[in-house]
């Protein structure tokens, strides 16, 4: 194993990126007459790991969401720049904006199960984009995960719940993402595994330069790999800025760094 | 009167029987198998591909088989415009699919009007040279009348077979009505990979209805005596599981013709949902079930 | 409060019916409503498994045909009286729904509903083949001569429906309304999380198959009496299954009223369609109301009356 | 001034499995009606049809009635199509005590035993066993005689009363059941049956099947080449038009029951005339085009009520019922008498075998000679071809 | 201490991967234990067999000195045994409250009008901070929230021993300690608590024996302190 992931290593498979981003700016978002988003602005720089950070709803999902098109802003706009073109986001349909190499890794998983783990990894190839590094990327899933590979036939709905997660995000990179969004990561995994997954997100951020959103609790881990990070209290941005100086914010301190 | 004769031939003719059965069942295995679609009309829009075959092979002499096939295009963009509707109506507010039950039941009812007031009730029946006439392998006489829709319906299941398991759009189909936001995430779009996966049961209708009007004639309320056995035959094999929907009809096929043979024809039904019955309380989601 | 409401609306309903025949000479309107009447059953008996507990019946023709043909038997061996018909009916019918209780309700879902259905042909097929049944070739029932109370045997059948109509209906109503309902409720959304709170999911499922099956063989009692000849590929027909379906559906499966509102409107139209419109076209205009209905009322009648309503609140 | 119009109601099956005759039926009923007010009505009165569709369905029956009798108020009613429709509208007809002419039911009255019931089909006084008294008969006439029999029947309610009389009748006739059995309408296929009856080696195969069945027999019985002495028996749907049309040559050597064919021996008053009129409209509604089978009957039960109301100049049931139970009838299916049950007094099943069949062309079935009455002797228009030459 | 469930030998596995070999476990009255292992453990599956939702190969398995191996999941359930869901399974067509209603009724099987048991539930979800969110319907949850709910419906049982599957999975460290510090009252008020966790800290915090499971064995048992530092933990469960 460890001999392949060196030939792998050596192997990058990278694109130009010419300033690749995504910016929000100022959007409100809600469900229903409820809502959750008050005024957020953010950006998402090529190659950068930006962490959101907050409490239990505090609305780290709904502004991904936003991104992705699965709610829809009542004020404010998303676009992307991508190779100098200017490209709006908002009002754009999850497949389309997908299709742009923006993946999901929502939380809750959404992984097809009945199919077996297999299919749900070429299930995450399914856009053109994706298809012609469909070996390469499988590869490396299963080098990450050794334990996808095991139970390549098993059904999905039947893995434990931190496979299901592995999973989740195994088919994710098999969709070849430009931009990795993922709600959560380490859910539900063992702490042997988050530490591994975030070696692995960054190891295929370094390969591909992947750009990378992530909502996530584990502060600690997250703050490994994470350039930057924003604090979301109560739908409004409480703070931004990069690692170093997350690591010293009061709000960090009281909510992850407490006791 | 068990003799080795008669034996090996109700093999093969329940042989023969389940490929056609498998044919006609196709479709319901590909829209309630995959899609959770509840299409009871699918029996309905195969007599309707047999009214299709029908026109072609009486006005223009075109085989039967031929014309069915020819015909799969035009019921492939009925099946799409079905589904665009149905998704309008029903999906698109999340409504259960029991709810579907009751449209395409009232489908059903529509496809049979219009055909009643079209063409009337009367018996139809095709023509073609081989139809009458069959071969004989030592012990075994296989008709014609059998032998084709056997091999078509065969063939026909093998290459949707290929289809879903082989390429991506095919896995799509599997997986979408599983978690359409799962397939978006995919950058699938659900809405269009179901009106292909609708359109292709009902490319099947049109083959199927070619092959039913070879073995029997049709009149346009037909389809209803085939609803228990699609269904059942769907389900047996397991849903979703289109080599599972080639092994149950067989099973069936071969179960109805031995009960004929040797036992006595009226108890046919019986027996076959009978192992229906018992299979799934032995395997609860059928043969090949997941 | 609401209960007493109730209590008084049955009560009225089954006066209302009793009084109905001493004034009503008119026969076609007795043969019709027994048609909406044994409807209102069995599409509230279909709800009780199909719409509290989820379980997609296809077996309806089943349950009314095992129970028919009790009845039928009884009268031309035994000449029972119908009390006694009913009871039997009832209870055959509920005996099958504990057989088929038990056998598939480790049936889940689709495979569920498929295995009715091929109960429903295995009876029919078993009823083909049995000779004291009259077999493929019918029983024929004589209704008697003589009638108490009633000027007429149609109408001592009306009356009764009408009693049984009730009855199924409070049944509905008290299940729906009792802890029993919202055991069901919890099984239809989530069987082992319901296990696993306490919910005893085998013996409710049963309960509920036995008591949706028996009001079906109540309803099919009577109607040995009523169509004078029966024969299995009639009794036990596809269309009473989706119609006792189709009608909850159509009507709203939430609640009692839903099954009763969808009955009292597809019954009526078919049969107003059967005297009118009397062509091809009568499955037209039943196919459209179909098709029409599930679109126009996705909620069934009940959820569309219940947004009218909210809309004219807010 | 005009007359209120004299109503007759009934229940056709105008949709469900049996439309397809009882559209043909209706026909023949307005032929019926225009034809009499043509000749300026009954009574002096306009007749008027009135009919509601029952959709095959014995449920629809009772009410049907109700709505005839007590909301339209019709003067006499006759029945639909088949005992499964006729049956259930008996209750209301005896205790109205109205008259009732019925079209093709199978021993209702058995069961009812109504002075005014009366059937219109020739099947005779008894008539499960009469239904098949000719075949048997004639094949126990042939040289050499036939010993064994094979009956199969559909598992419906019109084939299990034939097979009861094909039973007695073999029985009778010294014949060896060596097959008995019923298959479930609705079987694709027939092969299996074919060769298990092939398998019994029978002299006679007597089938009492419905159109797709007897379709699906002949093909099977053609293709495993199950050839006895002689076969055919109640396959109903030979006689339809499309189907003798598809399989052409294949009839050849059948030998089943008819109603009617353009034999000169059946050349019954007004036969033609009526046909003339039924073949102008059929096409135009999809209908069987000659209307050999159904409608003659359908014309002629409104004869035998139309011709009791002239006679008795009375709408009254009960006069008009007893002159319907001693008088005899000139109508286009020939001449009717009925007997104390109410269905002919006197039997008169044809049995034909089809012969010289040379293409799939509707010219081939209107020509005589095709359809040849080989039962009974009183109309005989040709010799049983035996044994059964086999399969063309 | 008397032990309240004991398990023996249990072993499960579907088709031919052994999900769970030869498991002996004993958790003692009152105790708050805490059961960890790497993805795939088997966690999950010994929890589903404890409560009836699968069906142990061999093994047996004793609540408060009965046997209960294989018996219905409600008669577990009314025996004492509440377990929330590590994927959540709530009653979509029921209220977040009425998701309440149905263990106290059935499983806590308290005799109570309908208005006493809405205001019980109301009390256990006020506790567990989901009070705003009574009258939604779960549908409208986070994942975090529906797990917060799957701890309120385990705890409308009134089980006497209690079993956590997860349910503070992806919640930030300030409001760990405010999920602990409920599960802290609750042990105080006797209920005998499994946990099953992967964010060491509250597991760490929270227990006073640690089991770990590996690859369908149990290979550690003992106190905290001590299980941390076994090196088979340490390589299976922890890394570095
Ligand atoms: N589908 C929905 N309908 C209604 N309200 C919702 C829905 N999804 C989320 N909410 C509400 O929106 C608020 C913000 O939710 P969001 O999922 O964005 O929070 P979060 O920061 O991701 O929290 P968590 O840590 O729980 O994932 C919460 O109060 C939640 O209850
Ligand atoms: N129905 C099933 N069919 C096949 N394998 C299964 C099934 N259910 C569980 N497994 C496997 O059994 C193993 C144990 O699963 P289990 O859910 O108990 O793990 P766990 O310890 O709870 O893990 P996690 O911490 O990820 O939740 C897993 O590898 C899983 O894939
Ligand atoms: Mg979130
Ligand atoms: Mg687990």
């Amino acid at each position: 194993m460890g001999a392949r992931a060196t030939s792998l290593k050596t192997l990058k498979w990278k694109r130009p990126t010419l300033g690749n981003r995504i910016v929000v700016e100022n959007i409100d978002a809600g469900y229903g007459a409820v809502n959750v988003l008050h005024g957020v602005s953010m950006e998402l720089n090529a190659g950068e790991t930006v962490v959101l950070l907050g409490t239990n709803g505090n609305g780290k999902s709904t502004l991904i969401k936003c991104i992705m098109g699965l709610v829809r802003p009542s004020r404010g706009r998303i676009a992307m720049e991508l190779d100098g073109e200017t490209i709006e986001l908002t009002g754009k349909r999850l497949e389309d904006i997908v299709n742009y190499g923006i993946i999901l890794v929502p939380e809750g998983r959404h992984l097809f199960p009945k199919l077996t783990v297999r299919e749900n990894l070429l299930m995450g190839a399914f856009r053109m984009a994706a298809r012609p590094h469909i070996a390469r990327n499988l590869e490396f899933c299963f080098e990450a995960f050794p334990r996808l590979l095991e139970r390549k036939n098993q059904p999905a709905g039947s893995m434990s719940g931190g496979e299901q997660q592995m999973l989740a995000l195994a088919r994710a990179i098999m969709s070849h993402p430009r931009f990795l969004l993922v709600d959560e990561p380490s859910v539900g995994l063992a702490p042997i595994l988050v530490a591994h997954l975030f070696e692995k997100i960054k190891e295929l951020k370094e390969r591909r330069d992947l750009t990378i959103l992530m909502a996530e609790q584990n502060f600690n881990q997250a703050t490994k790999i994470a350039d930057r990070g924003y604090i979301i209290v109560e739908g409004k941005i409480a703070f931004a800025g990069d690692r170093s100086l997350l690591r010293e914010h009061h709000l960090v301190k009281k909510y992850y760094l407490g006791a | 009167m068990l003799t080795l004769d008669l034996f090996v031939n109700a093999i093969v003719a329940g042989i023969l029987l389940g490929g056609f059965l498998a044919a006609v069942s196709l479709g319901i295995s590909i829209v309630f198998g995959y899609l959770d679609i509840v299409n009871i009309a699918h029996p309905a829009f195969v007599v309707l591909g047999s009214y299709a075959v029908y026109i072609l092979n009486s006005t223009f002499g075109i085989d039967p088989l031929l014309a069915g096939i020819a015909m799969a295009a035009p019921f492939y963009l009925l099946g799409i415009l079905i589904y665009r509707f149905y998704y309008a109506f029903f999906e698109r507010h999340g409504a259960e699919s029991l709810r579907g039950l009751v449209f395409f039941f009232g489908i059903l009812f529509l496809v049979e009007v219009g055909l009643n007031i079209t063409y009337g009730v009367d018996y139809r029946m095709v023509n073609a040279f081989y139809l009458g006439k069959s071969i004989e392998i030592g012990l075994v006489g296989i008709p014609y009348r059998l032998l084709i829709p056997f091999v078509a319906g065969v063939a026909m299941i093998f290459i949707v077979y290929l289809y879903l398991s082989k390429t991506f759009y095919g896995m799509a189909i599997q997986g979408v009505a599983q978690d359409s936001l799962a397939a978006r995430l995919m950058g699938a779009d659900p809405i269009k990979i179901k009106s292909v996966a609708f359109g292709m049961g009902m490319a099947t209708a049109s083959v199927a209805g070619a092959l039913l009007i070879m073995i029997s004639p049709i009149e346009p309320s037909m389809g209803r005596e085939y609803i228990g056995r699609v269904f059942a035959i769907a389900v047996l094999g397991g849903m979703g599981s289109v080599v599972g929907t080639l092994v149950a009809a067989v099973l069936l096929g071969i179960a109805e013709s031995l009960t004929s043979t040797f036992y006595s024809p009226s108890m046919a039904p019986a027996v076959s949902f009978g192992i229906l019955l018992l299979v799934l309380a032995i395997r609860p989601s059928g043969i090949f079930g997941r | 409060m609401k209960k007493a409401a109730l209590l008084i609306l049955a009560v009225t309903v089954i006066s209302g019916g009793l009084l109905l025949t001493a004034y009503i000479e008119n026969q076609y309107f007795y043969f019709s409503t027994y048609i909406v009447l044994q409807y209102i059953i069995l599409a509230t008996a279909w709800n009780i498994l199909g719409g509290y507990t989820g379980y997609v019946n296809f077996g309806t023709g089943a349950y009314f045909g095992l129970g028919a043909y009790t009845a039928g038997y009884l009268i031309t061996n035994f000449n029972l009286p119908l009390p006694w018909l009913i009871v039997a009916g009832g209870t055959s019918s509920a005996v099958l729904g504990l057989a088929i209780g038990y056998l598939t309700l480790r049936l889940k879902g689709v495979y569920f509903s498929i295995a009715t259905l091929a109960m429903s042909i295995v009876i029919a097929t078993l009823i083909i083949n049995t000779p004291a049944l009259g077999g493929a070739k019918g029983m024929y029932i004589l209704r008697p001569k003589e009638v108490s109370f009633f000027s007429n045997y149609m109408e001592l059948l009306f009356a009764t429906m009408v009693i049984i109509a009730v009855f199924t209906v409070a049944l509905a109503w008290f299940i729906e309304n009792s802890w029993f309902g919202r055991g069901l409720a919890a099984i239809r959304d989530d069987e082992v999380a319901a296990a696993c709170n306490g919910v005893p999911v085998l013996r409710l499922k049963v309960l509920s198959a036995t008591t949706s099956g028996a009001l079906m063989g109540i309803a099919g009692a009577p109607y040995p009496y009523y169509i004078s000849y029966m024969e299995p590929l009639s009794t036990i027909s596809l269309d009473m299954a989706v119609n006792s379906l189709a009608m909850p559906l159509i009507g709203g499966t939430g609640s009692w009223i839903g099954p009763v509102l969808g009955a009292i409107l597809l019954s009526t139209t078919q049969q107003v369609a059967t005297v009118t419109i009397s062509s091809e076209y009568n499955l037209l205009i039943v196919g459209i109301l179909l098709v029409g209905f599930v679109i126009l009322a996705p909620n069934g009648l009940v959820g569309l009356f219940q947004s009218l309503l909210k809309r004219r609140t807010d | 001034h005009a007359q209120k119009p004299l109503k007759i109601g009934f229940s056709m099956a105008l949709t469900g499995p049996l439309a397809q005759a009882g559209k043909g039926a209706l026909l023949a009923m307005q032929i019926w009606a225009k034809d009499v007010n043509d000749g300026g009505g009954l009574l002096g009165r306009p007749v008027e049809l009135v009919y509601y569709d029952d959709q095959t369905k014995g449920a629809n029956v009772p009410l049907i009635y109700a709505k005839l009798l007590d909301i339209d108020k019709v003067d006499f009613i006759v029945s639909g199509y088949g005992t499964n429709i006729t049956a259930p509208a008996m209750p209301l007809v005896i205790d109205r005590e109205m008259v009732f002419i019925s079209l093709f039911a199978t021993a209702v009255n058995q069961h009812f035993n109504y002075p005014y019931y009366f059937q219109i089909m020739p099947a005779g006084p008894n008539p499960v066993v009469d239904w098949s008294a000719g075949f048997f008969e004639v094949a126990a006439r042939q040289n050499p005689k036939p010993k064994t029999v094979a009956l199969l029947a559909a598992d419906a309610e019109f084939a299990q009363n034939a097979v009861d009389g094909a039973r007695e009748n073999a029985l009778k006739h010294g014949f060896e059941i060596v097959y008995d059995q019923s298959y479930q309408m609705g079987i694709p296929d027939f092969t299996p049956i074919v060769r298990a009856i092939k398998a019994r080696k029978p002299d006679i195969v007597y089938v009492m099947s419905y159109p797709p069945g007897s379709v699906g027999f002949v093909r099977a019985a053609k293709e495993v080449r199950l050839e006895p002495k002689i076969i055919g028996g109640s396959m109903v749907g030979l006689q339809y038009t499309s189907i003798q049309m598809n399989l052409g040559p294949t009839l050849n050597g059948i030998f089943n029951y008819w109603f009617w064919a353009p034999e000169p021996t059946l050349n019954f008053p007004g036969i033609e005339a009526f046909l003339k009129k039924y073949q102008a409209e059929a096409p135009k509604q999809n209908l069987d085009p000659l209307g050999y089978y159904l409608p003659p009957f359908a014309y002629a039960y409104l004869q035998v009520l139309q011709q009791a109301i002239e006679a008795t100049k009375s709408t009254d049931q009960k006069t008009v019922g007893e002159y319907i139970r001693q008088a005899e009838f000139e109508t286009v299916v020939g001449k009717v008498k009925f007997g104390p049950n109410g269905e002919w007094a006197r039997s008169r099943m044809l049995f034909v075998q089809l012969q010289g069949i040379e293409s799939h062309e509707m010219v081939e079935f209107t020509k005589p000679g095709k359809m040849r009455v080989i039962y009974p002797e009183k109309f005989r228009s040709g010799e049983l071809i035996y044994p059964f030459p086999g399969w063309q | 201490m008397a032990s309240l469930l004991e398990v023996h030998d249990l072993t499960k596995s579907f088709g031919g991967f052994s999900a769970l070999n030869h498991i002996d476990l004993v958790v003692h009255r009152g105790e708050r234990l805490g059961l960890i292992g790497p993805n795939g453990s088997g966690k999950t599956t010994l929890i589903n067999c404890i409560t009836g939702v699968l069906r142990p190969d061999r093994g047996r398995i004793y609540f408060d000195g009965e046997e209960i191996t294989s018996l219905a999941s409600f008669r577990i359930a009314r025996a004492g045994i509440a377990r929330s869901f590590q994927i959540p399974r709530p009653f979509r067509s029921m209220t977040v409250l009425e998701n309440l209603c149905i263990p106290l009724r059935f499983a806590a099987a308290v005799k109570m009008r309908s208005t006493e048991l809405e205001a019980a539930a109301r009390e256990i979800l006020e506790l567990i901070g989901l009070g705003d969110k009574a009258t939604a319907s779960p549908l409208d949850l986070t994942q975090i929230e529906m797990r917060k709910m799957e701890l309120s419906r385990a705890l409308a049982s009134r089980p006497r021993l209690l079993i956590l599957d997860e349910v503070m999975a992806g919640l930030a460290s300030s409001e760990l300690d405010e999920m602990l510090a409920i599960f802290h009252i609750l042990s105080g008020q006797g209920i005998t608590i499994i946990m099953i966790e992967h964010i060491l800290r509250a597991v760490m915090n929270f227990s006073q024996r640690l089991v770990v499971l590996d690859a369908g064995r149990k290979i550690a048992d003992g106190s905290p302190g001590d299980v941390i530092k076994n090196p088979q933990v340490e390589k299976a469960y922890l890394g570095e």
